[in-house]
């Protein structure tokens, strides 16, 4: 079928669903009989809230619905469900299991949380050391996990264990589906140095989880969660923005604004952001374009990282810019955000949350070592290591 | 030529207030007052004068000080800024500077006992040479105006306010004297809004020697501020390297990767040459030296960014820890950031050196 | 909305014009050519006229041209900057698009062939919206006067010479015309002064058309000098890791150490962001988009910085050999800083994007 | 002996020997005997240029026989000699080595170059490849030298060899002085990215030398370049400059000559310079002052690294600063400087040979590994070499 066919096809799946189903009546409903008519992500197989569709075109049927004011499943409430975990389990679950979690994670039912990394494996997420011992049909899982968003909403985590402590260690690690409800997780908020808890530690202690929750085989679990790292790259560098789109329009406004604080220099700088956030900005559409023509290459690397460069250096530059005003903060008490609100606070809470854009993720060190060994081709370190 | 090495008795002043801080003020002391919105240590400002006598290091003898002078004074701040130590003590400098220059060294004795300390009524944010006088006189004479942003003044007892006619003086619990703390981004630092409505002041210096001395006591705060922030670099340097010493991932120390080994490095460097610039900065203002406005000038264009680097550098190679408020490196990147805003930013102080070395800027077109 | 991608029609343009490059205008011969003072390789130009038809891709097709566009003028740029290739490209392409501009696409028939190459005459180091007009105009009309500097105008056969009436058109070997080769920088561009002392000319063009010819002539300039940056910054980047793979060191490549890694993974991320950058100045070219003046000015604030970077870099990570006469790496370095400046410097990008983003310098004091 | 008294003596030798020999006089013959009274390096033992004083007087006596005008040694044409070869011999060499090379070296009558670097072993000088094979009492050496200054001037040269092919790489060095008239030593200039060669390549090939010119023992040759490569970096920190001294001061008399080049944003670049040149002067100087102190402390490194970065920086904003003058550049022939005309030039050639700063004395990425093992004691990385 060719892409206009497909679209065609696709348009016409819409209006025929619309037909039926009112964009005004109950949320659930209407977003599990959209998934049901394989319009959720129409690249899934049928059955699996798909329609064999080419991937590319699914931003043709969300528009095809947000046209119509129907409701979206709030994407951003769930977006280590949907841009990774959906992702994995689809690769790598049984049909079982697809079954059963896929529809509801789509629908936002069943929020979902990742839990990689450890306070001793960061970076180097294979040093991973929460253990995950067969017991019967059963694994106990015993273990620390941190930088946990949404875990204390979360109803499901995608979970990182070591069921071999002897073998390298790359091929020791096994991939599974946490039951958040299980008695032992015990969830604890992480305050960052904004103040606030966006993520959270999660203890499991004596976590009893069914060997049917567990995602490819035993000890392949390094395989599997290379799927939904790669999916979390793509994720980050996947949002096309408007020109001046992000902090560079918040630090632009203050320019125009605010005469009163402008100077020589600060104009120097704020220039000089101006035409990296517009490169970056233009790099992140050109990859756009490439994926879209099923051409993905490396570019997202390249994105992320200037991305938290140039948060970083920009707040950096409004703070200074409003001089006395740079040295007031609007609020240190521990809060629970969804997420950050970058553009809504101010200039020192931006300049303090950003450090985080260049940890989190994937720390810019290690994007840099996989950009020089995966697209550069440069050799790796001697590994000292397993 | 300006001595810029560390003297044996300033080495020895460094390790006794290292020493008290260690005791006295490790940060877990000093995060766990941040949540409030008076963070100032008076407890320990007590030790600094009772055990120490700092607090009046630059106080003449004449009136109850130690009469050494600035590059003592500049040590101590060091000290206070590798400790992130909550203490009025830049601000007590700065407002020495202002009362000598005005001769009125008389009024810092209660300053060497630890007591009623002096502060210089201006926005943090001041750099040299920008008058601001929000303040207005009437009769009596009594002041009235609002000063925002003011650092130190919260314990402070003695307030000296610049105005169009002179220097006056307010005590802080005066009448018609009104303290508003500021949610500061340095909370070891917590500003505060001054409201004065028609209080009582005396004028202590009028005309140019009140302007000069107000200049000058800003220009203080820009070559002092410069040690305090070699302090904080230097903290968060080598808490940095500690820390990568000892934080294994790929069965290696962090600190034995090269990108990591550099970068540090080149930290190192400038922390090296802003250990210069500051003690330039220090000597100048010590020995009266006619290059102290290029000093501190050149003190706040350069050892300010150098600050924020470090903190910056510190919070990104503690990884996720770091961004943590557990841990104590974002008190010393919100302290940092502060000071770079604080008397001046590097930016102000370019232009300020422009003038001051006759490099002039472009004619508008 | 711009199309930042390649097409395959331009990425088959590529492989030819690289092949050409390959094999006739290796850096061996390049580099033997710039101890003389006039490097232009004419037999090159000609086999890319010949076998490939390049020189006349913008010429529209009724003149002889391909009637191809600005975006594939872009791509041979990006290559024949790859290949430090001296010949007059650039130069054609911004007299193409002032020609175009002013209605006399019939003057580019010869070009389309490879002859009579057309050239603007205006320093290399001319901006956007800069007019400098040293040229006078007397009866007859003749031209007199001198203007330093100019590209690629050594191996021109046709110049294109703004005066404040309107752009003339000059014989380069008319009477009265004299070029004198610069001892240039860039010695694969040599750079000439040209006088005109009572030259004959041809006026083709008055008033508004002829003073929008010319600035988005230039403009043109910037935005596909850009492309040619990228072919500059990415030969660097290329040869460099080619280099550290095989240079061994300690007994390990020098491309296994980490910050050696890092800096050539953030020198690929400058390279893939200017490349977006110059494709999106190519797209606005071509299609006639109203944001081409500042698609031109991002390109030059931005791509002329990373390939000076690309250049240092690649200099630096050579060690010893990048420093040497004999390796190609000066080449790209003398290119990269020489073209920095062309069409007008980052820092003068800047300021017109200042103007044309609404962000404005601050008011004088 | 105090300082004091130390300082006086000195004095008193130095007016001493001028009234017994004439400024004015014969070049040669007067620094010969100012050799032989001590007076050329006083910290040397007696009858090696010295009378056993502290280092730091030495700047004292110079300053006596600048203030009469007497010849000096023409230091900068020697420079490796003094610098470098001199410490070494002093440090490793057999009394009869020391009585024959010291004091015509530090006349000048005999110019010293360095055989250290090679084409494979830059970075890693333990890497290098030059044999050198016993022969009886001799040593055969064949090999290849780079980057050697003053080698088409040198009548000696300090080499580094290998002596052993099969002992670890730090170990089968042995240390010679080479007879730069040698049968065997052919010397040829090396041009550079500016055009000119300051240096030269220098093949050895079956060249002969007695065992008589080597220094320290055989397989010692690594521990003696030590001690010639700590000079060689504190050599190059330890000049001090005045304010604007050096590029900086090029770029701001532009600056101020030349109003109609300026912008605000080159204004920015400008004053950024001149603080970063500033900081790293006054860092020099506190160096300096503690090298007095007897307290050298580990700033050199932090001296050169800054001056080749500043140096690059510098002349790269002056050749932007002079826009269309900026293309054009003086010469492209080649020479053969005694040294870089830095600031005679134009700002393109100031520009070219900056970029060598940092890749000659030590690349600036050998230089941060070197500090921050040294002075931070970061470990070092894993060695696969030998």
């Amino acid at each position: 079928m060719s892409d206009d066919a497909a679209a065609e096809m696709l348009r016409g799946r819409v209006a025929a669903f619309l037909d039926r189903h009112d964009p005004a009546g109950d949320r659930t409903a209407f977003l599990r009989a959209r998934f049901d008519a394989g319009l959720a992500w129409v690249h899934h197989p049928v059955g699996l809230g798909g329609l064999d569709a080419p991937r590319r075109l699914q931003p043709l049927v969300d528009a095809e619905f947000a046209r119509v004011g129907a409701p979206d499943n709030r994407p951003r409430r769930n977006s280590i469900g949907l841009g990774m975990a959906a992702p994995t389990l689809l690769r790598h679950g049984t049909p079982t299991q697809r079954a059963r979690w896929l529809r509801p994670l789509w629908t936002g039912e069943e929020i979902w949380c990742q839990l990689f990394s450890e306070p001793g494996a960061g970076s180097d997420l294979a040093g991973l050391t929460t253990r995950a011992v067969r017991d019967g049909t059963d694994w106990i899982v015993d273990g620390q996990k941190v930088w946990t968003s949404m875990a204390h909403r979360a109803r499901w985590a995608i979970l990182l264990t070591r069921t071999d402590p002897v073998a390298p260690k790359h091929r020791g690690i096994t991939f599974f589906v946490c039951d958040m409800t299980a008695p032992g997780v015990q969830v604890r908020p992480l305050r960052q140095l904004t103040g606030e808890a966006e993520f959270n530690e999660v203890f499991l202690t004596d976590v009893r989880l069914p060997d049917s929750l567990r995602v490819g085989a035993v000890g392949d679990g390094w395989r599997v969660a290379r799927t939904t790292l790669m999916h979390e790259r793509v994720a980050i560098g996947g949002r096309p923005l408007p020109r001046e789109g992000g902090m560079i329009g918040r630090l632009a406004q203050t320019w125009r604004d605010r005469p009163e604080l402008r100077s020589a220099g600060l104009h120097h700088e704020v220039l000089q952001s101006w035409v990296r956030a517009e490169a970056a900005r233009l790099t992140a559409l050109r990859l756009r374009q490439q994926l879209l023509a099923g051409d993905p290459g490396p570019e997202s690397s390249a994105v992320k990282l200037s991305f938290a460069a140039l948060a970083q250096r920009i707040s950096g530059i409004e703070v200074e810019l409003l001089g006395g005003e740079g040295l007031r903060h609007d609020d240190w008490t521990m809060h629970r955000p969804e997420e950050p609100d970058l553009l809504g606070r101010t200039a020192t809470y931006r300049y303090l949350r950003a450090r985080g854009n260049s940890i989190e993720g994937g720390t810019s060190e290690i994007l840099r070592t996989i950009i020089a060994e995966r697209v550069l081709g440069l050799p790796a370190e001697p590994r000292v290591d397993r | 030529m300006s001595n810029l090495r560390y003297d044996d008795h300033e080495e020895a002043l460094r390790d006794s207030v290292r020493a008290l801080l260690a005791a006295y003020s490790p940060w877990q002391r000093v995060l766990s007052r941040v949540d409030g919105d008076r963070s100032y240590d008076m407890a320990l400002w007590a030790r600094l004068a009772g055990h120490l006598g700092v607090t009046g290091l630059a106080v003449p003898e004449e009136h109850g000080g130690a009469g050494a002078g600035f590059r003592e004074v500049a040590v101590v701040l060091e000290e206070l800024g590798r400790a992130v130590a909550p203490v009025p003590y830049l601000g007590a400098a700065v407002a020495t500077r202002a009362l000598l220059g005005c001769g009125r060294g008389d009024l810092l004795g209660p300053l060497a006992v630890g007591e009623r300390v002096p502060v210089l009524v201006v926005p943090f944010a001041t750099s040299p040479g920008v008058p601001a006088h929000p303040v207005a006189v009437a009769d009596g004479p009594v002041l009235s105006g609002v000063v925002a942003g003011v650092a130190d003044a919260l314990p402070a007892g003695l307030l000296l306010v610049p105005a169009d006619d002179g220097l006056y003086v307010v005590d802080a619990d005066a009448p018609g004297v009104t303290m508003r703390p500021v949610l500061s981004l340095d909370a070891t630092r917590t500003l505060c809004d001054i409201t004065f409505a028609v209080a009582p002041a005396r004028r202590i210096a009028t005309g140019p020697v009140a302007g000069s001395a107000v200049t000058d006591a800003v220009t203080a705060g820009a070559a002092l501020l410069a040690s305090e922030q070699v302090g904080v670099a230097q903290w968060c340097l080598d808490t940095t390297v500690d820390y990568v010493r000892v934080r294994y991932q790929f069965g290696r120390p962090v600190g034995s990767f090269q990108a990591v080994k550099h970068r540090l490095a080149d930290l190192w460097v400038q922390v090296t040459e802003a250990r210069a610039v500051a003690r330039y900065a220090a000597d100048c203002l010590a020995t009266g030296d006619p290059d102290t406005p290029l000093a501190g000038s050149l003190a706040q264009a350069y050892c300010g960014t150098v600050a924020v680097t470090a903190a910056e550098v510190c919070v990104q190679l503690h990884g996720g820890i770091g961004f943590t408020w557990e841990h104590p490196a974002h008190l010393y990147l919100k302290r940092a950031k502060s000071a770079a805003i604080a008397f001046g930013s590097a930016d102000r102080h370019r232009t300020l050196l422009a003038g001051l070395v006759d490099l002039p800027a472009p004619a508008p077109n």
